[in-house]
């Protein structure tokens, strides 16, 4: 497949459905304390409706959707955040990833500061797990001829 | 060269029955795993994250706790080998920028 | 003898499926048919762990009733232990799979094959070559 | 900023951890920056681990739980003197070798920087996780990170780079699926992740079936990860085709890991009652060791090329740290913990010394050495000599007193052909190396421009020298310190039963 794919009713379909897959994503991320799901499962998500639109509509269209060479810098911050977290309740006095700390900077009891303390760490491995997948996946597509 | 490894992969195959053998049912209820304290008298893991999770985290899904929270540096631990991956990929892939 | 057989059937599925995975690292030429068997490895592992995890009348590790750490009945839900581990090892998994493809593309650009033999010889080509 | 210090166990962890992230983000922008950035972290690091073999001295075993959940429920690290020391011991050599590494990889990987120290810093990050972890699965997390970048570094190589890397990494990988299997037994056995929880549940269930099997594959992984003799396929394509600096950062560091893992789980997971009566596991340690260590030994004599023979000196001398585990006697016990520090720094500075050869003389052959080699590199050739020396045992070099205690082990556990393979091999050792020394100081150079023995000093860069003295001049400061580090240190590390 050139370029963008001479097949008008696939990247028409790939560029609606997209969106509604990065939407449901999210909420895999976000819903994870209630319902099986979590950062890896709505990060590979993430990941696939951005490969999806990068096969349909060629990497050169895609682009917009997400750069070539952010998928590691995402990755990083991605687990910087999840390292950030644990530092921070470090600093905060207690050991490493003891987020009962976060408490004293967040006005809400000890168990919801373990609450909030995964949230954080969830969005982070999300953010790892896409970047790390698109970054992969371009990677290994380098030298080809655009897909 | 051919003998060494079907002889391997048979002593692997008889290795794997001579365990199956010895192990518990699969979804007894009274298995080492599955009971409050383990035969050493310290506290059994999975019971206590079961038992423990909402009141710690406030978090219904108890594998979510246990992932971010008691076993947290478990899953940092994995977050890295996912950035190993991606950072080992960039380097052996990648074309070198023209300096 | 049928309580035995219904409470190990599971395992025996996990060993062919570890079987077959060792065979296909072992036996097969191709690089890439050996990167198969390797994630047929890993799979079967997870499997294995995840039929530990169960328990007779257990549902979903999502707590339904909030009530005090005493009223949860922990016979009600399965073990969710080994399924925070095998999160980790399928991610391991992937991981590993990347990196391995990444490296058998990096072959493949240099010696313009798959397969162990050809590769094996083609190397020692290269040995009496000027070294590397 | 004191309280940072009570925290002090898991900061190299975390260190290395942020600062690959931070050097991949700060080297995107200005690549030149990497390598001072490497070096500076991994110079803080040793500081700490420093700071905490002294804190452990002081203190006694430490024991950190993450998160503040007690053992069983959370992960623990156990910071004693086993692992403090063996910690001290990577980050030091890994600072001396990325120190010289800065103009190898500039030669051999050019354009390659930004990802390389990246990936350094990770695999020491698992390396270090793996050494000072108390807990069975975390271990295998850290596991895969350290080996993910070993395969890394290796496949960044030239022509046959990929190859090598790729075999290793099919086996690294069954490796680390037979260490899961093990622990998914004793898991399913023990109901514990816990490494002295598990420890203390299995004399319950001694004789059973899953645990033992779930021993065998744990040694089985840890074998191939440790490229014990049987198991070491992957190891001289490795080492020989992997970048000048990869295998001088992995080669005294990667095999050590594994070798301390299976010290590690053999006497303070399993203990000794199962490893020396219901399973012989102690003995068929033994017997692989001392194969290998012949095994090793005779391929040695036989390279052409200085590094896959210095490749399969590794394989014998991970053996005598193998025969140490195995005779399970205090003095084998010391021997082998000893032997993995100087058997650290005596290959690191033999592949410090083979990569400055690679990179002024264009070749690593020994069959093209000759005495100009000693005029143009008069100081890499000494730091050879003496790490040689070391290697085969000489008194004031470090190696002699690592082969002492393994001597005096074997005597007192009456294993006399373990005795017979440590003295034989000590000759086997002195063959290969003192082939490479009288071909570089006696064999008569062939071509004329040598001959009146004028030519020029070509001595490698300082930057690339100084490391490798350091390394040789360690070698002789640790062989006179030994006998303190043994009663200091090592005296203190008494797995149960033993």
């Amino acid at each position: 497949m050139t370029g963008k794919s001479d097949n008008p009713i696939l990247s028409m379909i790939s560029r609606m459905i997209s969106p509604f897959i990065m939407i449901y994503a999210l909420y895999v991320i976000f819903h994870g304390h209630y319902s099986p799901g979590g950062g890896f499962q709505g990060g590979t998500m993430l990941g696939a409706a951005v490969i999806l639109s990068r096969l349909a509509s060629g990497s050169e269209l895609s682009r917009l959707l997400l750069g070539k060479g952010i998928g590691t810098l995402m990755g990083a911050i991605g687990v910087f955040i999840y390292f950030g977290t644990g530092f921070l309740a470090m600093l905060l006095g207690g050991r490493f990833l003891e987020y009962k700390y976060l408490a004293r900077i967040m006005p809400v009891s000890d168990a919801m500061a373990r609450n909030w303390g995964i949230q954080f760490v969830e969005v982070g491995v999300g953010l790892a797990v896409m970047g790390i997948m698109v970054a992969l996946y371009d990677d290994i597509l380098t030298g080809e001829p655009d897909a | 060269m051919k003998i060494i490894n079907y002889f391997i992969l048979i002593a692997f195959c008889g290795l794997l029955i001579y365990v199956s053998l010895d192990l518990p049912n699969r979804a007894d209820l009274d298995a080492v795993i599955n009971r409050e304290t383990s035969p050493a008298g310290t506290p059994n893991a999975a019971v206590f994250y079961t038992r423990h999770s909402y009141e710690d985290a406030h978090t219904p899904n108890i594998v979510t706790v246990i992932l971010a929270d008691y076993r947290g540096y478990d899953t940092m631990g994995e977050t890295t080998v996912i950035f190993t991956a991606g950072l080992i990929c960039m380097m052996l892939l990648r074309k070198r920028r023209k300096p | 003898m049928l309580r035995f057989l219904t409470g190990h059937y599971g395992y025996w599925f996990t060993l062919i499926l570890l079987t077959i995975g060792l065979y296909g690292m072992i036996f097969k030429r191709n690089l890439v048919k050996k990167l198969i068997g390797m994630t047929i490895f890993q799979v079967s592992i997870i499997m294995f762990y995840l039929t530990c995890a169960a328990k007779f009348g257990g549902t979903v590790p999502v707590l339904i009733d909030d009530s005090g750490p005493a009223a949860v009945n922990p016979a009600a839900y399965i073990n969710a232990l080994p399924h925070t581990l095998m999160l980790t090892a399928i991610v391991v998994g992937v991981a590993t799979t990347g990196v391995a493809f990444a490296i058998v593309i990096t072959i493949y650009k240099r010696y313009k094959t798959l397969d162990e033999d050809v590769l094996l010889e083609r190397m020692k080509k290269d040995h009496d070559a000027p070294a590397d | 900023m004191t309280h940072l210090l009570t925290n002090s166990p898991v900061l190299p962890v975390l260190i290395l951890l942020s600062s690959a992230l931070l050097g991949t983000v700060i080297a995107w922008r200005r690549p030149s920056l990497s390598w001072p950035f490497t070096i500076s972290v991994v110079a803080v690091v040793t500081a700490i681990s420093g700071y905490n073999l002294v804190r452990v001295l002081r203190e006694g075993p430490i024991h950190y739980y993450q998160g503040n959940w007690a053992p069983p429920i959370g992960i623990e690290y156990v910071l004693d003197h086993l692992s403090a020391f063996v910690m001290l011991v990577v980050n030091t050599v890994a600072l001396l070798v990325l120190f010289h590494a800065r103009v190898v990889v500039k030669a051999e990987t050019p354009g390659k920087e930004l990802g390389y120290y990246g990936t350094a810093l990770l695999m020491l990050c698992g390396f270090n996780g793996i050494i000072i972890t108390g807990d069975l699965f975390n271990l295998y997390v850290f596991l895969e990170i350290g080996s993910l970048s070993l395969y890394g570094l290796i496949a960044v190589g030239e022509r046959k780079a990929p190859i090598a890397a790729f075999r290793y990494l099919v086996m690294g990988t069954l490796a680390g699926c037979f260490y899961l299997l093990g622990i998914g037994f004793l898991y399913m056995k023990t109901g514990s992740l816990n490494m002295a929880d598990t420890a203390a549940i299995l004399p319950s269930m001694l004789g059973q079936p899953a645990v033992l099997v779930g021993l065998m594959f744990v040694f089985l992984g840890m074998g191939i990860k440790m490229a014990l003799f049987p198991l070491h396929g992957w190891l001289p394509d490795a080492y020989t085709y992997a970048p000048s600096a990869s295998s001088a950062l992995i080669a005294p560091i990667g095999t050590k890991v594994g070798a301390y893992v299976l010290l590690r789980l053999v006497y303070f997971v399993f203990g000794i009652t199962i490893i020396a009566r219901t399973l012989p596991v102690a003995k068929v340690i033994c017997w692989l060791a001392a194969a290998g260590i012949i095994y090793g030994s005779i391929l040695a004599i036989a390279q052409r090329e200085l590094k896959r023979m210095l490749a399969y000196s590794s394989i014998a001398q991970i053996g005598y740290v193998a025969l140490g585990i195995g005779m399970a006697n205090r003095w084998a016990l010391t021997g082998a913990i000893l032997h993995i520090m100087n058997h650290a720094f005596m290959k690191g500075c033999l592949f410090l010394t083979a990569a400055n050869f690679r990179r002024k003389l264009g070749h690593s052959d020994i069959s093209r050495f000759d005495w100009s080699i000693r005029k143009k590199m008069p100081w890499t050739m000494a730091a050879f000599s003496i790490s040689a020396l070391s290697m085969i045992g000489l008194p004031p070099m470090a190696g002699f007193f690592s082969k002492l205690f393994l001597a005096m082990g074997a005597v007192n556990g009456k294993h006399w052909i373990f005795l017979v393979v440590i003295l034989f091999s000590s000759l086997l050792n002195a063959v290969y190396f003192f082939r490479v020394l009288e071909k570089a100081y006696l064999k008569p150079a062939g071509d004329a421009e040598a001959a009146d023995g004028a030519c020029a000093r070509d001595e490698a860069v300082p930057s690339m020298l100084i490391p490798t003295l350091i390394m040789a001049l360690l070698l002789i400061i640790l062989g006179l310190l030994s006998t303190v580090i043994a009663d200091g240190i090592l005296a203190h590390i008494a797995p149960p039963g033993l």
